[in-house]
């Protein structure tokens, strides 16, 4: 047995997304957060690389590359946000960021 | 030896991204989510996909994942505080991750029987000239869109760190 | 299959020594080329010349007290020199030295291993090197390193995009991201060469990515990540004995990777500067055959004592040299490789000039430098380009 | 031949100088203003050398503007002879009445404003006479309303010049709904708006189609032209500048209900009641206004209700039967008629605004110019042989003479009462002693020369232009005695005048003395405003504050509007304690609802 099932792909995507909502829901920095958001893009582009490869066309890895940029856009406003928050209310805990003004 | 490399990067996936959710420190967790997105690349190439894989590596684990160490480095962020707690997510939130996770893998695992598989070279069409091919004719507009949305990105980050600490 | 393996193994194997030779040399090289640009001999005590400095470089530092400060993060510690060397060495490995050649029956590439998407490759690898150096400075828990890290991902993201931006143009007119094809569409002769092609010449490109190149290394004038003066060695200076060694070798392996990056898209690979009809072929024996009656002459007319006895053996070495590039059955592989290696140490030298003569950058000329003159001139580069390409391709 | 060029010349320059004219100087915005008008005029000219004889309707189509079902309506022009002579006394009187405004304008401010509006009014002027369907038309129609609205109100800081405008609007809009439902059903019963089509059809219609239609297109021109019961607009109406009144209120836009009946005399023809009302209403509103006119003070009232009177002549003679007259005394009613307000203007402006008639007095010798062309129009309107006045109302009277004894008698005795009040005014203003304060002095050349080609036009318009004859409807056969008797009402209403204004002055007072209640009723117009408000305005104010304002705004909808807030906020105050500000009970939350949404999805069998 050499050829992998494709389900196993989609299995993979399915427990990195899952990790990804673990860490966004159990984790208090923000950062790390943003990093479990990072993590399910990532788990979404296995899958749709795997839809690619079982339908045999290659627009699944457009999709793929478009949440790349999206996720390089988010990542540069995301990044320059926390860096806001912190000047501001010298905090990383997103349990601190509960309210529009301190 | 497909089977034996998926698992071998599937194992590496896993491992690290568990590390990423476990780890309190933001730099541990992003050099864990680096070792996902290198082996994720390397499954890219397994299923084919060249392009996506060499762009997972450029523009993820060398662009974005640096940006992120690199805040975490200018912020000089510890391990995170103890303090601060939600009720919801202490309650509902294991209970849900396990919901949805057996949900998708019994979706998966029912929607997809075993018959189809993945095999090395299986798939030729990840090309950079497919990507391309495509990107300038089927998918132009979002494309344009994408590099709107960039400079808008830009914009707004410069706007952001702009301000002066109050 | 078999032979596949056995015949990639002895070229790893091969790549792989003579990497580490040229990396033990390349310093000594250095040390040489900066001292002659300042006045001075440089390394001449250890061996003749100082030749075998490098020797004892090395013994030096692998005996030294591998140190770890008791306060540094460990792990990541000691993976960062790991990470850095790692990433310097992969890229060597779809770096083709020349075109096929046939050993013992074997045909084979001079090359590790060749990508369709080489260059996205080595794109990719270089973009990863910057975890070495950033996770060095963190880890370390020591504001000099933590400077030199945060400067140094800064630095290195900035100059990614004219780097990239640089190489797309001569992408655009070879038409392959295979860095194999990519020389074989630049043979013919110099004005064929990337740099000199046709109706759209990539100088503009080629500079920008030499620049661009220089601050990937943190060469100077862009070497603030370590700047001694300042931070006291930057993102290092907790690394001592091997660890450091590692840093070091992974500069110079970068070092080469860009060189033989910028040779290979812009320089023509292995490809002579004119056919071999019109004599290229005579140019390595006159080289070697011309440095041989140099060192004999010397040697006749000896500075040193020692030297009476070292020259007109190197002259002798070269002599021979040149004897082994007249002859037919090696000329198929040495002489590419004699091109490619003569391209690949012009840009070398040109880095270890360039150290010798410019100071260094302040480091908000070198961020404004990046971003508001190069991105812009190498944009407006592949903009042209690109439409030179639509209009004459 | 690019009919369109004739109306959109004017709009250029109101686009000219409406969009940059704040800029401009004097001089470039009178240049602007003056030359697209008198471009138009020029097209105007060649288009009939070119067309002529043009002996049927000629036509261009532009583009379909509306398609849907049976109705097909393009953007069509069309040029017969009744719209040549619509189009010279537009554009001829209206480039005439541009150069005056030149000189009674000067000192006022909006001075671009102005001629962009009279531009834009030339536009809307011109579509509605060139129009080849009721639609065009309309456009038209509705559009100089607009131009009316803004130059009634042009003094817009004056509360009684806004009020008048609104007035004037609002009074139209009953006309506008009559026009619009004569078009629906001519829509219904014709499948068509174009002239062609539905003149074509209208001989084989039911005759109370045709009436209803009829009817209904009264109604619109009762309210454009002025009419009764409609008319109260036009008084009001003088707020404005008064070259507005010479070309709007009084040559052109008034005349519109006028053309459009006569356009529609195909109609009318087929049926009789609707024509006899036109008539009855004409007649009546004739000898309505002009008693109103005997009392007015104001030289612009007088004027005006002089204009709703031969508004009525108009009405009477189309009602008749004989629409080539009415359009005759429209053509020369726009000469004598324009010429008599641009001399009350030249009076007002050299009192610098004063327009009572007892404050004036003796102004022949200070402003000669103005008093003798005035007096051109006056002898015209009066209906005096051979000016240009009396052409055309005897062919009026004449046709009402065959149609019904009763209202030429009546027309006679109006055309008396319009002798008497024109002369009443001319000699009040002019003979006598000075009775006012300022110093008057006479007008600048400017104005002057448009009045001296008016008064050309009053003296030899009538008899130099044979306008039934060129429309191809000459008249009956004429009636001796019937003109010496129109004629001998004229003179009688001149000696009278000349009797109580200047041979015994006081003779007027005492005569109002002794008929004190008649003299009331008509000195404040029989009380109409008055009678309306009671009657329409007042109630309609009352019912929408008691029952549209507090019953159905404030009762019904702010307490719909309330009743769904304060559910909502009752509601949400319950849901707010699910937004505790905590991201990571909101990922909880997403993460329950995709959890809900997989399960759903799976239940209804759309995960397959």
């Amino acid at each position: 047995m050499t050829e992998v099932p494709i389900s196993w792909f989609l299995t993979l995507s399915a427990v990195l997304f899952v990790l990804g909502v673990a860490g966004f829901v159990f984790r208090r920095s923000v950062v790390t957060v943003f990093m479990s958001i990072e993590l399910m893009l990532n788990a979404v582009n296995l899958s749709f690389v795997t839809f690619s490869y079982q339908l045999q066309q290659v627009n699944g890895h457009l999709f793929a590359f478009f949440v790349m940029v999206v996720a390089a856009a988010e990542a540069a406003v995301g990044l320059a946000i926390i860096l806001t928050v912190f000047k501001n209310r010298a905090t990383l805990n997103i349990d601190d960021v509960d309210s529009m003004k301190n | 030896m497909d089977v034996i490399l998926f698992l071998i990067f599937a194992m590496i996936a896993v491992v690290c991204a568990i590390n990423v959710v476990v780890q309190t420190h933001p730099i541990s967790s992003a050099i864990s989510l680096v070792g996902v997105m290198g082996s994720l690349a390397v499954l890219y190439l397994l299923l084919g996909a060249e392009f996506i894989a060499a762009a997972q590596v450029i523009v993820y684990a060398g662009a974005i994942m640096v940006l992120f160490v690199f805040v975490i480095m200018l912020l000089n962020a510890g391990a995170e505080s103890k303090h601060g707690r939600s009720l919801v997510a202490q309650l509902l939130g294991a209970p849900l991750l396990v919901a949805l996770l057996g949900l998708l893998a019994y979706f998966v695992e029912r929607l997809y029987p075993r018959g189809v598989s993945v095999r090395f070279g299986g798939f030729t069409h990840g090309t950079p000239l497919d990507i391309g091919r495509a990107l300038f004719t089927t998918y132009l507009l979002p494309f344009e869109a994408t590099s709107i949305l960039i400079l808008i990105a830009i914009v707004g980050a410069i706007v952001l760190a702009w301000k002066e600490i109050d | 299959m078999d032979s596949f393996i056995v015949i990639s193994l002895i070229k790893a194997a091969v790549v792989f020594a003579a990497l580490m030779a040229t990396l033990l040399y390349l310093q000594w090289v250095e040390r040489k080329v900066i001292a002659h640009i300042q006045v001075r001999p440089g390394p001449y005590r250890v061996g003749p010349h100082g030749l075998l400095q490098p020797i004892a470089d090395v013994i030096k530092l692998m005996t030294k007290e591998d140190l770890i400060p008791p306060y540094v993060n460990k792990p990541l510690y000691l993976a960062a020199p790991f990470i850095a060397m790692t990433m310097a060495l992969l890229s060597i490995s779809v770096i083709p030295f020349g075109p096929t050649i046939e050993v013992a029956g074997y045909k084979t590439f001079m090359q590790l291993t060749d990508l369709n998407i080489g260059v996205l490759f080595v794109l990719a690898v270089s973009s990863m090197g910057v975890y070495g150096i950033a996770l060095a400075g963190w880890s370390s828990n020591n504001k000099y390193a933590l400077l030199g890290g945060l400067r140094s991902s800064a630095q290195m993201i900035s100059y990614e995009l004219p780097l990239s931006l640089a190489i797309a143009a001569p992408l655009l007119i070879s038409n392959t991201l295979s860095l194999r094809e990519l020389v074989e569409r630049q043979a013919g002769s110099i004005l064929d060469w990337n740099v000199l092609h046709g109706p759209f010449p990539q100088i503009l490109s080629f500079l920008i990515f030499l620049i661009a190149g220089f601050a990937e290394t943190n060469r100077v004038p862009f070497d603030l990540p370590e700047a001694e003066n300042e931070l006291v060695a930057g993102f290092h200076v907790e690394y001592s004995s091997m660890k450091f060694a590692s840093f070091f070798m992974a500069e110079y392996a970068n070092m080469i990777t860009v060189s033989s990056m910028a040779v290979l898209l812009f320089l023509g690979g292995w490809v002579a500067p004119w056919p071999a009809r019109y004599g290229s072929s005579l140019v390595p024996v006159a080289m070697f055959a011309g440095a041989g009656v140099v060192a004999l002459y010397h040697g006749m007319h000896p500075g040193h004592r020692r030297d009476r006895r070292t020259l007109p053996v190197f002259g002798a070495a070269f002599l021979a040299m040149a004897a082994v590039f007249l002859l037919p059955a090696v000329q198929a592989w040495l002489l590419p490789l004699f091109w490619f290696c003569a391209k690949t140490g012009s840009v070398l030298f040109t880095f270890m000039w360039v150290r010798g003569t410019l100071p260094r950058l302040r480091y908000d000329q070198l961020m404004g430098f990046t971003w508001k003159f190069l991105f812009p001139v190498a944009f407006a580069n592949l903009l042209a380009t690109g439409f030179l390409v639509a209009w004459f391709g | 031949m690019q009919l369109w060029l004739i109306p959109v010349l004017p709009l250029a320059g109101f686009l000219i100088n409406g969009l940059f004219g704040r800029r401009f100087s004097k001089g470039a915005v009178n240049a602007v203003a003056i030359g697209s008008v008198a471009l138009s005029f020029a097209w105007v000219l060649k288009t009939i050398l070119a067309l002529s004889p043009l002996a049927g309707a000629y036509s261009e189509h532009y583009f379909t503007w509306i398609r849907s079902g049976i109705v097909n309506i393009g953007c069509d022009l069309a040029v017969d002879r009744l719209t040549i002579v619509m189009l010279l006394v537009v554009t001829g009187v209206g480039a005439v009445i541009h150069v005056y405004s030149i000189g009674y304008m000067a000192h006022e401010g909006g001075y671009y404003r102005f001629f962009a509006f009279l531009n834009l009014f030339m536009f809307f002027m011109l579509v509605l006479v060139l129009a080849s369907n009721y639609l065009v038309m309309f456009v038209g129609w509705e559009g100089v309303g607009l131009c009316s609205y803004l130059l009634i109100g042009f003094y817009f800081d004056k509360k009684f010049a806004t009020d008048a405008g609104n007035k004037a609007f609002i009074v139209n809009r009953i006309g506008d709904f009559g026009f619009s439902l004569a078009m629906f059903y001519m829509v219904k019963n014709f499948g068509s708006l174009d002239f062609a089509t539905v003149f074509k059809q209208a001989p084989g219609a039911p005759e109370a189609t045709l009436t209803i239609i009829g009817l209904l297109l009264m109604l619109g021109a009762c309210g454009k032209s002025a009419q009764l019961p409609l008319y109260v607009w036009l008084p009001d109406a003088m707020a404005g500048p008064t070259p507005v009144s010479a070309l709007i209120h009084a040559a052109t836009m008034v005349t519109a209900g006028v053309y459009m009946t006569a356009r529609s005399w195909a109609i009318y023809a087929h049926a009789p009641a609707a024509a006899e009302t036109v008539a009855i209403i004409g007649i009546a509103t004739a000898f309505f206004a002009a008693t109103i006119g005997l009392a007015q003070n104001d030289i612009k009232k007088v004027f005006a209700y002089s204009t709703v009177s031969q508004l009525g002549y108009m009405f009477l003679g189309v009602g008749c039967g004989a629409f080539s007259a009415g359009i005759y005394h429209l053509v020369t009613h726009a000469f004598f008629k324009a010429l008599l307000f641009l001399g009350a203007g030249s009076v007002i402006h050299a009192l610098s605004g004063e327009q009572d008639l007892r404050n004036m007095g003796g102004l022949r010798k200070k402003t000669p110019w103005t008093f003798w062309t005035m007096m051109c129009a006056a002898v015209a309107i009066a209906g005096v042989p051979p000016f240009a006045g009396f052409f055309s109302k005897d062919a009026i009277l004449l046709a009402a003479h065959h149609y019904a004894p009763w209202m030429y008698w009546l027309g006679t005795i109006t055309a008396g009462m319009t002798a008497f009040y024109v002369f009443r005014a001319m000699f009040l203003a002019f003979f006598g002693e000075y009775r006012g304060h300022e110093h008057p002095h006479e007008s600048p050349p400017v104005m002057l020369v448009p009045l001296a080609v008016l008064a050309l036009l009053s003296i030899g318009g009538g008899f130099a232009l044979n306008v039934p004859e060129f429309l191809g409807t000459a008249g009956g056969e004429e009636d001796r005695a019937l003109m010496a008797i129109s004629t001998a009402a004229g003179v009688m209403g001149i000696a009278l005048a000349w009797l109580m204004y200047v041979a015994k002055p006081g003779m007027a007072d005492s005569f109002a003395a002794s008929m004190r209640g008649l003299y009331t009723l008509v000195y404040n117009k029989y009380f109409v405003d008055e009678i309306y408000g009671a009657a329409v305005v007042n109630p309609l104010v009352g019912g929408s504050r008691a029952v549209l304002w507090k019953g159905v705004d404030v009762g019904l909808i702010d307490g719909a509007a309330n009743g769904v807030g304060a559910r909502a906020r009752n509601i949400g105050s319950v849901l707010r304690l699910m937004q505790s500000g905590n991201i990571r009970s909101y990922a909880t939350w997403v993460l329950f609802g995709s959890v809900v949404l997989i399960v759903a999805l799976g239940i209804a069998g759309g995960l397959r």
